[in-house]
């Protein structure tokens, strides 16, 4: 056969278990205890809740830059197929995820009110900082599987990007890499529609962004990202493979970015209000919430309860980071974690800008 | 004359520069519909077309990499990477290509590309946003790299780097962006690259700077001709490669002393090559050593801290009088 | 369908025409003139005896490193089946193809002898010098591409690269792009079987290259790259569609490297005399030849006439090159092309090397 | 203690780590099965296994960016980049992250990692192979970097980048690559990163120099004691980041001169650093202007015009010479 078509062995799926009038395909339910169905809900409302406050804050000048997740709190779906000991390597749309795992509210409000000391993760938590360089934090996961495997660790490493981050080589690269050596890494990808500006239909010219996973004969999964359950699903089954041996999955999770890219951004200068306004109709967590209701997991009081819970938490954690702040944080600490050790010329200009200080009282 | 920003001057020196020359063309993220997150390009998409303005996709070493094909073929590619802290995943294709083209076909092919990046602190942005690395390209031969420091020299020479038969690094310093106006005028005017300006003339001291520190130098001078009635001469360098000496050389001649002053970390930047030329070709009329006002050696901080990192007017008039002091 | 198949528009092609018997395809049989075939056996024979004397004036200390040709003739099918005006970005294992271009041996061997002039490409000559840096070249065909595209120009713009080139980042970028702007360039992926000591089968976990296209909705296509006319057919088609404007193509040609990676390589350290011989049976010059001569568009006598030409015509380049040699170049010559115009720097450094040279003398 | 090449040294100095510490995991292209394609890591797939000794794909950018997440995760991964040429493809890896992990998490992360690399001229190679570009790691803080000059010193730096808490860049002299055998003991041997050290006492001059350059120096130091009874003080720099300045300030403050010798382009060049040092804290000692034998601000050329691009012995003479008689 000279001239015949190759059969390509990887073939992408597509899962939707919830669809957005909040109705279950009852052949794909997962049948997750009512509890763990809460947190999912606890957790999506209390990551929508937190990304308000911030854009408040923003505007009132109190912390600076940032990138709003509305719309995209279905990913704690991730995050919670996952294991404490898996590791996760967020880019930094991933606010739900990391409140999912505990990172507190006020580290990451301190860290967007500019202070270096946000960015530090508590011992415990294997999770690694926020990577603003788009796609470049994939490989971190790919070196981290490595170390899994090399240390016979039957964990995982799930790391998450966005639609323009598939541009990037290094996208390319981290994929490649992680099954030639068949290593226990999740590829997240949240296909949020945009990168700023450039609509997905723009930044790629294939069908799917699930689809490139036939290129490194990897299993690829285009999910509805507004979905929990499928997402918690797929990530689940694709966690299943990495424990088993059985390598790597790119997960294209299909969501939208609701909100603007950051805080700087103005995007009616190249959206339509009716795309923003058909996707609102997906919301994430309406639809949750309703089929929660409907199956009575979830009560009327019971959602109020939630939100003034979540509002008290919010507050609290406020009124941590402005104390953190009023105690004061010593500026001289931004050369101490330059290396392990001071070197001769950093004390030195350590010196200098305590001088200045003092100079400055 | 309009009075204008150093964003507004940028996207009059692009407009005008492509209504002249239809080789012109750029390219980059989020710089056509969007106008480029700083807006330098707005407008442009609209007049030129797509064609002309090009949105790409996020994938810098592409956008380079294009650009030398581009250019190789005989267009002007101007591409824009939207902040400098991410214009090092492009590092490989401009020390590889772009800045080796022409000795490599032997003059046969050359890249006049211009490579345009915001740089500098100083605007409360996020990680990398704020980096001050031109001595990457600058040391990188074949390679130019020119930074303005006002709106009307940013139009002068992005015109005279389009324009440039060989490969120009831009890096626009966004603390300036919208920092002050200038009047700039309508009909065209270039400024070329290699040479250096005198930004305040004075005879007790040479202050050497460039790009967004040239702001602080400049009103260090200004406290200390009131205070100390110290009169400071200040020299724009615009140009790191090629780097021109002469200016700064003739200056400390007549002064023998002086400071340098830049946003870049002190080991290895911009400081010690001035140092080095002021010690090869006039270390005699030196009557102390020349200082360096400068950020450290360290990632510059989150931006509560940026003021203690960069080099303000504080930092420099402390260099300034104990070099006079010396 | 919530959990379903998503179906991929494109599909992987493999082609061959001429077997390694050097039995053709009756039905995908091109019927290229007897010329041209003439014109393509000629080109592979000089390609094979230069690679050959290339090989014993390195092993006589008369040029430096360089990277061996040998089995990988049938690339001069892709030359071939483009004009003139299109644009040829090699890789640096194309000097086939170079020289189905016109790029004089004289200027080859300078090059490899160590002098930069060499590198010089002669004016009308729609291709880029030697590209080192694996992978990196692929973006300035796009780039090209691109300013065809602008200039309305019905062009090609075709770029080689290796196997391992797959692996880079850039790869990847470059693919995007062409895709996104349905460029006209040809993708030509030399899969020689290894990157120095890494096989193919190391190099990424897919069952071909040519699926690589998929993640882009890019046609891709396999061929026998030790099959002239298969290569030939495969590019032609592809241009074909560039300069309809239906965008760029991946085409894998698979083929062999027989001899070592550069002459500083021992290939004995990795792979085994049996896999060379055994692909020393699939030779694309002795099956072509097979071919001819069976078709009798090829006789005895013309095999050695043209043998004989080779012997000469290699000779006389050589001679060429010597003479250059002996003319002496200035090394001065080294600032010259750093810049349009030589910078106050420059030109006090060209003034420490001239000094240094009268001194020696 | 056995005669061994600069090869050789740092084989034994990986061997022995890995021995050692099962931390220690190397990966690269073509370390494996071909052992390098200098030789380094001969050997080592087959007492190690290929857990421990990784052929990579073709993918520098990666290779760094799996290092950096390996080292996070608490290994101690020793990547090999074939040529530093093509180091720049991993640029943005180091700049963004293996430099930044440590303050970006405030020290809960770090990047224990070493990225070696060949560098340098003078052994005949293909273009891209005989650059000598270490200041756009020396100039990137969070990384530091480090040139060794002998066998044994390759050795013994190579052991303290490997323990080294923080990311070291590790470029390595071809030319010296098996140049010339030393003794290099069996038993364990650091040297601190930070430090340089005296490679020939003097009291006439200082030569500062480091890695393929300090050959030629040597040579230049002897010519100029035989010939010109001149005795030259040479310093090894060995760690371009962190920089050690006292050794070079102290002995200029006792010679008075210096000439920085370096294969690198002299234009923001180590030697460029170095002079800015010597300024600040010994310019009263100076008697003549610190001189520069260098390369120059060219792309290296081809392998027939490097002996006169690089820094050779009759460069150095002359400079030396020229200091002496100011
Ligand atoms: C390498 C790099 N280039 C450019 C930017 C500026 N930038 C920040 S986010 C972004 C778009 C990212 O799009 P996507 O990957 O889809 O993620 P999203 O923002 O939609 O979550 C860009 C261009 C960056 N941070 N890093
Ligand atoms: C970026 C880069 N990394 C490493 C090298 C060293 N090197 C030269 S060729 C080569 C293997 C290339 O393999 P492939 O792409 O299959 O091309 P082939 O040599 O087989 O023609 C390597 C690793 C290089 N030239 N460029
Ligand atoms: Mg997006
Ligand atoms: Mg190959």
């Amino acid at each position: 056969m000279p001239n015949r078509e190759i059969d390509i062995a990887y073939r992408v799926k597509y899962l939707s278990i919830l669809d957005q009038e909040g109705q279950i395909d009852q052949e794909l339910d997962p049948h997750l205890p009512g509890e763990l169905l809460l947190k999912f809900y606890r957790a999506m409302v209390l990551a929508r809740r937190f990304d308000e406050r911030m854009l408040i804050l923003q505007r009132q000048g109190k912390i600076g830059t940032f990138a709003p997740i509305k719309g995209q709190e279905a990913q704690i779906g991730a995050a919670a197929a996952l294991l404490p000991e898996d590791w996760i390597v967020p880019s930094f749309r991933e606010a739900p995820v990391e409140l999912w795992r505990g990172k507190p509210m006020e580290r990451m409000l301190l860290y967007y009110s500019g202070y270096s000391e946000g960015g530090r993760i508590q011992e415990g938590l294997n999770m690694l900082p926020v990577s603003v360089p788009v796609g470049s934090q994939m490989t971190h996961a790919v070196g981290i599987a490595l170390g899994m495997q090399y240390r016979d660790q039957k964990s995982v490493a799930a790391t998450f990007f966005g639609d323009g981050a598939t541009s990037q080589g290094d996208f390319h690269e981290a994929l490649n890499f992680a099954s030639v050596y068949r290593l226990p890494v999740i590829f997240l990808c949240q296909n949020n529609h945009w990168a700023i500006s450039l609509p997905r239909s723009r930044q790629t010219n294939s069908a799917t962004l699930a689809q490139k996973a036939i290129a490194y004969d990897m299993p690829g999964v285009q999910v509805d990202g507004n979905d929990v359950l499928a997402v918690y699903c797929a990530v689940k089954e694709a966690a299943k493979r990495c424990r088993a041996g059985d390598g790597p999955t790119l997960i294209e999770m299909v969501t939208y970015r609701l909100s603007m890219h950051t805080t700087a951004d103005d995007p009616k200068k190249y959206r339509t209000e009716q795309e923003v306004a058909e996707w609102e109709k997906r919301d994430p967590i309406t639809r949750f919430e309703k089929y929660l209701t409907e199956r009575q997991i979830l009560g009327e009081g019971q959602i109020r309860a939630t939100a003034e819970e979540i509002k008290t938490q919010i507050a609290s954690a406020e009124s941590r980071w402005q104390e953190i702040m009023a105690k004061g944080i010593d500026p001289l600490d931004m050369f101490d974690h330059a290396y392990a050790e001071l070197t001769p010329s950093l004390l030195d200009q350590k010196e200098i800008v305590a001088r200045e200080l003092e100079e400055k009282k | 004359m309009a009075k204008m920003n150093m964003v507004q001057a940028l996207n009059l020196a692009l407009r005008q520069e492509m209504e002249k020359d239809d080789r012109v063309i750029l390219l980059g993220e989020d710089i056509g519909v969007d106008g480029g997150v700083f807006r330098v390009t707005d407008g442009l998409l609209d007049t030129f077309g797509p064609k002309r303005v090009l949105d790409t996709p996020l994938a810098e070493s592409a956008i380079a990499g294009c650009s030398i094909g581009m250019a190789v073929y005989g267009l002007r590619p101007v591409a824009e990477i939207q902040f400098s802290g991410f214009s090092y995943y492009a590092f490989h294709q401009m020390e590889a290509h772009a800045s080796r083209m022409r000795p490599r076909s032997q003059g046969r092919y050359t890249v006049p590309m211009v490579l345009r990046a915001p740089y500098g602190g100083g605007v409360r942005a996020l990680e990398h946003h704020s980096e001050s690395r031109e001595i990457y390209w600058a040391h990188t031969p074949g390679l130019k790299m020119v930074i303005p420091s006002t709106p009307r020299l940013a139009r002068a020479l992005l015109v005279s780097a389009i324009r440039d038969p060989d490969p120009v690094v831009f890096y626009e310093p966004k603390a300036v962006y919208r920092a002050f106006r200038e009047e700039v005028p309508e009909e065209e005017e270039t400024f070329p690259i290699g040479k250096s300006r005198v930004a305040r003339p004075g005879g007790d001291i040479t202050l050497i700077s460039y790009g967004a520190s040239l702001m602080p130098t400049l009103e260090a001078a200004t406290e200390l001709s009131e205070k100390d009635g110290v009169e400071c001469e200040v020299i724009d360098l615009l140009s790191l490669s090629p780097l021109d000496d002469q200016l700064f050389v003739e200056s400390v001649k007549k002064t023998g002393r002086a400071v340098v002053v830049h946003e870049a970390h002190a080991t290895y930047g911009a400081g010690a090559e001035v140092i080095a030329r002021i010690v090869e070709k006039a270390l005699l009329y030196l009557e102390a050593p020349v200082s360096r006002a400068t950020g450290f050696d360290i990632v510059i901080p989150l931006y509560q801290r940026e003021k203690d990192y960069l080099p303000g007017v504080p930092r420099i008039l402390k260099a300034v009088r104990q070099t006079l002091a010396f």
